[in-house]
């Protein structure tokens, strides 16, 4: 038999309880009035960025640096149009879930700085009033060239003005990737690196072959390349290009695959 | 997943109901749909209780093309006609026995689909019949209330049916690049 | 077979005449959970008649999905119950696992398991605070529940990159791994919860306005639930013990020791459909730390390629989303787009019975009512 | 009619009109820091007072946020509905105000500035001040009602409809825990009233007192519509009850009102239970007794706010079952036990009496609360659930 009122008594003990520990217990005032205040509340949102950094980059960071917003273009480090890792391939424009991303290709091949000429978007427009954030476009990239953005300031008055973004506005560099999202960055650099180790080793192999065979036979040699491109058409998941804007890439003496081609065969959309 | 029920009881109970493998799934006459569906419901082995899932499925007479190896180890194309139909699909289950699903169909013609409404053997169909009837234009014979259900009484034409034509709309807003957007331009939208 | 309105006689007394009221409670009332109507007939302040309206955030989920690749409907199942995006995207993806033979890894089954519980947590934590919140108590109980409900979806975000519309499952395993350290943060949000569960219990579940407020009020007879389809705590609460972890065993639930909640008698009303969720917070919690224990390190994607296209098959997909059973219906057609894309929304169905509970109650009870049916505009009208 | 009596009534009125309507932004403060609080928010802590045109501000933890609510509530759209009634809707706020305002009056709060040459302006000299009281804030209804007819909206009508009931049926529990202390004191007299409750002889430490207190509290947040009692504007049945279609300054009036009421009525439970006036330095500094009082009313007011931030709603029948069925069969038993307890002690003056008459008199209104309670909620009680494998 209870007291009579007990069960709003014991309620009002529990606000109560949470008034005062509103000023005490950060467990119970979580609110965070500014992002970079995180750091000074809870240990494990922030642990992202110091406090001055991370006001000089409030206009483009969100509170971690796993959270994601719109996408953007990378390149590498230089001219951003030298080294654009965008090739137009269009997959992404075609598997865009809600249709946002409009791609023009270059009617030419363009030279990058350190790497052999590739096309490159003439157009890359992204209009983010209609992007749902979905990340698809990254995942379906085989040049690892679009990424997401964590930038959210984003208001302005006009629609088609701000809000289409345009390649010029897209395009950011490795360096920012890595300040907004450390360790997203580190790990498809050490991917990207590690499947360009991987198929450095196997186009060693390949010449040793290819030596071994024109030493045997002149004919050989064809063998070994198509031994080699089958290889290459057996992983579908794996883009069997270099990325064509690795700054550090050696240049390559294989002759170059069109990169258009083979993302077309891998698309899944038609 | 839980245990799949049996069919043969079915066929064997009733004569007028098809089996079909390709699917795994009763085809059952739109005129003997309720007797089957309280049979289902009420028989002591079936306990078919709940029904989940109803849908309407619309076919277009479509051929398609499959690729058959044929005896010599050489593939080659074989092409399949669809007929044009409209199916109404149950996902059956039992809560008491907690077994399920058994699929089951009613088979209409597309020109006048009509099929039997199971609002009064399982009541969940209530709303689900009303969303076909809404987006497939299926009626449901028996049917307490068929209303549009999702799409406003003024709508005309059943959306989700595969030879729908969007009208043109005039509350579509441009998009800078599609084909929206070249009607904006020509002017044909009215603000 | 609808329920009319009773035949209802009004009373005329020396030569006065008196008709019903009718109100259309919504599309923007405060409480129809979004933008639902009720179209309700008034004697005084008893609900004489009412008649649900739907479709006000209609966008044809599914003809979009028919129209677009296998993959690229992910995101939009986001989208349909919004509170609870991970479960959504494990019922697309078991209905499409179904279609094609894959293989999930085990680190991928354990991580959906422990999203979808995490999903568990967020919806009924933050549904009691609305169903409270609807009862009148100005929002406090929702903003503890939110208070909880931000940590998870910080996990969220953390593994997935969104808190709400998370996009995380993929055909044959998950989108990406959690990061480092991510498991011991889950677990800490994990051992903390029961804490907070306590406060909670402690502020609502004896509570004499909500016991009063709550008891016989939106009774549901167990046989009309069962016919009616009404799945999730609301089937529980009213005395069925159906749960699809127990029933089907998808994904790892076999692995996993839990007891599902369900109501001992035949009410069915909304302080039932109430505690069940309460009850059902604590079982998820003792999944989620089995399967924090259990993990082990390995890959997240299975076998699949990139390429999605299942041979001409139909399959259906169902999980016990807090809601209710979320089942998804994919009839393939041999290309990379679905020839029928389904979705069978709990909260949709659920509602089948609102008519029946409401009418005889009073204009609150009508609003709790709908309250404790738990429903999300974005998947009652996809 | 001369200067002095001018003066007078100005000297009483013109501090009760900058006082309580000061209290009142402070409370819409207070309360929306206090509410952020309790649900683990920070509450309003940005509008201050500029310093330059050019930037800079004194955001004094948010305290210019009543100012800034009420220079938006100013400038706002005054919506009539069509075909409401522009007479009865433009009059409702106001009259929902004038009562709450005038009550005011029969507060006992002694300033000393009126140093008694003039009791006529003082209206807690009344010697009907608490039945007049009564008398006009039941004025108060017909505003709420008028609103609600007037605004030509079914969740406007709804609640003008709910607040009759509700404002009517409490209105008796309310009298009849008044008339308890009316009783003990033998005068309706407020300024007697609290006179017979100077030093530590608070009304509230009787047995019957605090039950007394406990009925008239609860039927205050009935008759000032607050929570758990907000039926009349209950958000998430009938969008805001009678107010639904008030915007702009009237909106604020009904608002100011609703506060005044409040002060109004925890003022009157001041004197009526807790002392008025009375509390430590009273006697060499008479000031105290203004502090003390409004040191009071500014807990109930606190106390409902934790209320309205931890309760739910009632529903209408349950409302009126606690109003008849409950508080009205206490408030009557509960002036027989004071009757009684009073006669008791008059007769016998020892302490050990007097301890067992109050013993005794807990015991009997418990025992009577919970036999009510029991017998009005029979079939409400916590249940079992069992768990399937």
């Amino acid at each position: 038999m209870s007291v009579l009122g007990s069960g709003i008594f014991k309620g009002m003990a529990v606000t109560l309880k949470n008034f005062v520990g509103s000023y005490f217990d950060k467990e119970r005032l979580t609110t965070n009035e500014y992002a970079w205040q995180a750091n000074d509340k809870l240990p494990e949102r922030a642990g992202d960025y110091p406090k001055e950094e991370a006001e000089q980059l409030s206009d483009t960071t969100t509170v971690t640096q796993y959270s994601r917003n719109f996408p953007m273009l990378l390149h590498d480090a230089g001219e951003p149009m030298d080294t654009v890792r965008c090739v137009a391939c269009q997959i992404c424009e075609r598997e865009c879930p809600p249709q946002c991303i409009y791609i023009e290709k270059s009617t030419e091949k363009k030279e990058r700085s350190g790497n052999k000429a590739q096309f490159y978007p003439a157009t890359f427009d992204i209009d983010v009033s209609v992007c749902m954030s979905c990340q698809i476009c990254v995942e379906v990239c085989p040049f690892d060239a679009i990424v997401m953005n964590s930038q959210f300031e984003l208001s302005t008055p006009s629609r088609f003005g701000e809000l289409l973004l345009r390649r010029d506005d897209l395009l950011k560099s490795n360096d920012y990737y890595y300040k907004i999202h450390p360790e997203e960055a580190s790990a498809r650099d050490k991917r990207i690196a590690d499947e360009k180790a991987a198929k450095e080793a196997k186009k060693k192999a390949a010449e040793a072959a290819k030596k071994k065979a024109a030493e045997a036979k002149s004919k050989s040699e064809a063998e070994a390349k198509a031994k080699e491109e089958a290889e290459a058409a057996s992983k579908p998941t794996e883009p069997s290009d270099t990325p064509p804007a690795e700054s550090t890439a050696t240049p390559s003496t294989e002759p170059p695959a069109t990169p258009t081609t083979e993302p077309e065969k891998e698309g899944s959309a038609e | 997943m839980s245990e799949p029920v049996s069919h043969e009881p079915v066929l064997q109970h009733f004569p007028d109901v098809e089996w079909d493998d390709a699917f795994g799934t009763l085809i059952v006459p739109v005129a003997k749909a309720t007797e089957v569906a309280t049979w289902l419901r009420d028989d002591e082995a079936f306990r078919l209780d709940y029904c989940s899932n109803v849908t309407g499925i619309d076919y277009l007479d479509r051929e398609f093309k499959e690729k058959v190896k044929n005896e010599e180890g050489k593939t080659e194309t074989v092409i399949h006609t669809d007929p044009a139909r409209m199916e109404v699909v149950y996902h059956l289950y039992s809560m008491e026995n907690r077994t399920g699903p058994l699929v089951m169909r009613q088979r209409t013609n597309r020109e006048k689909p009509e099929a039997q409404s199971l609002t009064a053997v399982w009541r969940s169909c209530e709303l689900q019949e009303r969303e076909i009837f809404d987006l497939y234009g299926i009626h449901f014979i028996g049917h307490p209330d068929q209303r549009r259900i999702l799409m406003w009484d003024e709508f005309e034409g059943h959306p989700m049916r595969k030879d729908y034509v969007e009208p043109f709309d005039y509350e579509w807003e441009p998009t800078p690049h599609d084909e929206i957007l070249e009607k904006h331009q020509k002017g044909t939208v009215i603000f | 077979m609808t329920v009319a309105a009773p035949n209802y006689e009004l009373v005329q007394q020396d030569g006065l005449e008196t008709s019903l009221l009718e109100v259309s409670m919504g599309p923007h009332h405060p409480s129809t959970h979004g933008v639902f109507r009720m179209d309700v007939k008034l004697d005084g302040e008893t609900v004489v008649d009412l008649k649900p309206v739907f479709g006000y955030l209609h966008r044809n989920h599914e003809k979009l999905a028919e129209n677009m690749s296998y993959l690229a409907s992910m995101p939009f199942t986001d989208r349909l119950d919004y509170f609870n995006s991970m479960t959504n995207n494990w019922a697309y993806a078991l209905a499409a696992e179904q279609l094609v033979e894959i293989e999930i890894p085990e680190r991928a089954e354990y991580l959906r398991v422990i999203m979808s519980e995490l999903t568990r947590l967020v919806n009924h934590v933050s549904l009691v605070g609305f169903f409270v919140n609807d009862l009148g108590a100005l929002g406090t109980p929702l903003l503890y529940a939110f208070r909880e409900r931000e940590k998870i979806l910080d996990l969220f975000e953390q593994a997935s990159g969104a808190r709400m519309m998370c996009n995380y499952f993929r055909f044959g395993g998950l989108r990406c791994d959690v990061p480092d350290g991510w498991l011991d943060r889950t677990r800490e949000v994990v051992d903390r919860f029961p804490k907070f569960l306590d406060e909670y219990e402690k502020l609502l579940c004896e509570n004499e306005i909500i016991l009063s407020r709550t008891q016989g009020v939106g009774n549901l007879s167990k046989e009309l639930a069962i016919s009616a389809g009404i799945t999730g705590p609301m089937l529980r609460a009213s005395g069925v013990n159906y749960d699809i972890r127990k029933v089907d065993n998808y994904g790892i639930y076999e692995r996993f020791k839990f007891r599902v909640p369900y109501s001992e008698g035949d009410v069915g009303d909304c302080y039932d459909r109430f505690m069940v969720r309460m009850l059902e917070m604590r079982e998820s919690i003792g999944i989620l730390r089995q399967a924090l224990d259990g993990i082990e390190n390995g890959p997240i994607m299975g076998n699949a390629g990139k390429v999605f296209k299942p041979q001409k098959s139909e399959a259906y997909g169902r999980v016990e989303a807090p809601k209710g059973e979320l089942g998804f219906y994919l009839v393939a057609d041999g290309t990379t787009q679905p020839y029928r894309y389904r979705v069978r929304p709990p909260s949709f169905i659920n509602l089948t019975v609102l008519q029946d509970m409401c009418i005889g109650q009073q204009v609150a009870d009508a609003v709790i009512i709908l309250g404790s049916i738990d429903i999300v505009l974005g998947e009652v009208d996809r | 009619m001369t200067l002095d009596l001018i003066k007078d009534i100005l000297l009483a009125t013109v501090p009760l009109l900058i006082i309580f309507p000061t209290m009142f932004a402070l409370t819409t403060w207070v309360e929306r820091k206090a509410l952020a609080r309790i649900q683990n928010r920070i509450g309003p802590n940005k509008v201050g007072v500029p310093l330059t045109p050019y930037g800079g501000k004194l955001s004094l933890f948010g305290l210019g946020q009543p100012a800034a609510d009420g220079i938006k509530m100013l400038f706002k759209e005054n919506i009539v509905p069509t075909g409401a009634d522009r007479l009865f809707h433009f009059l409702a706020p106001i009259l929902s105000l004038i009562p709450s305002m005038l009550v005011l009056c029969f507060l006992p709060l002694d300033f000393p500035w009126l140093n008694g040459e003039q009791n006529s302006v003082k209206a807690f000299m009344l010697d009907g001040a608490v039945i007049f009281f009564f008398a006009i804030t039941g004025l108060n209804t017909l505003a709420v009602f008028m609103a609600g007819w007037a605004s030509r909206n079914k969740y406007s009508l709804l609640g003008g409809m709910r607040a009759i009931a509700q404002m009517v049926s409490y209105e008796i529990p309310l009298v009849l825990s008044a008339v308890v202390v009316v009783m003990i004191v033998g005068s309706l007299n407020a300024d007697n009233i609290a006179k017979a409750q100077e030093g530590w002889n608070w009304f509230v430490f009787q047995p019957w007192g605090l039950a007394a207190f406990v009925i008239f509290f609860i039927g205050a947040l009935a008759e000032t519509n607050r929570s758990p009692f907000d039926l009349p504007e209950a958000e998430s049945e009938i969008i805001a009850g009678y107010f639904t279609e008030y915007s702009g300054f009237k909106f604020a009036l009904f608002f100011l009102g609703e506060y005044i009421a409040m002060f109004a009525i925890s003022g009157l439970a001041v004197t009526l239970f807790l002392g008025a006036g009375a509390g430590p330095g009273v006697e060499s500094l008479s000031w105290l007794k203004i502090f003390w009082f409004l040191t009071k009313v500014c807990i109930l007011i606190g106390v409902m706010i934790w209320l309205r931030g931890t309760l739910p709603r009632l529903r209408v029948d349950q409302l009126m079952g606690f109003a008849w069925k409950f508080l009205l069969p206490l408030s009557i038993l509960n002036i027989f036990v004071a009757g009684f307890a009073w006669h008791i002690k008059d007769a016998n003056k020892e302490t050990a009496t007097s301890v067992v008459v109050w013993i005794a008199s807990i015991i009997i209104l418990y025992a009577a609360a919970k036999g009510l309670d029991r017998v009005n909620r029979a079939k409400v009680k916590p249940r079992t659930y069992q768990y399937g494998e």
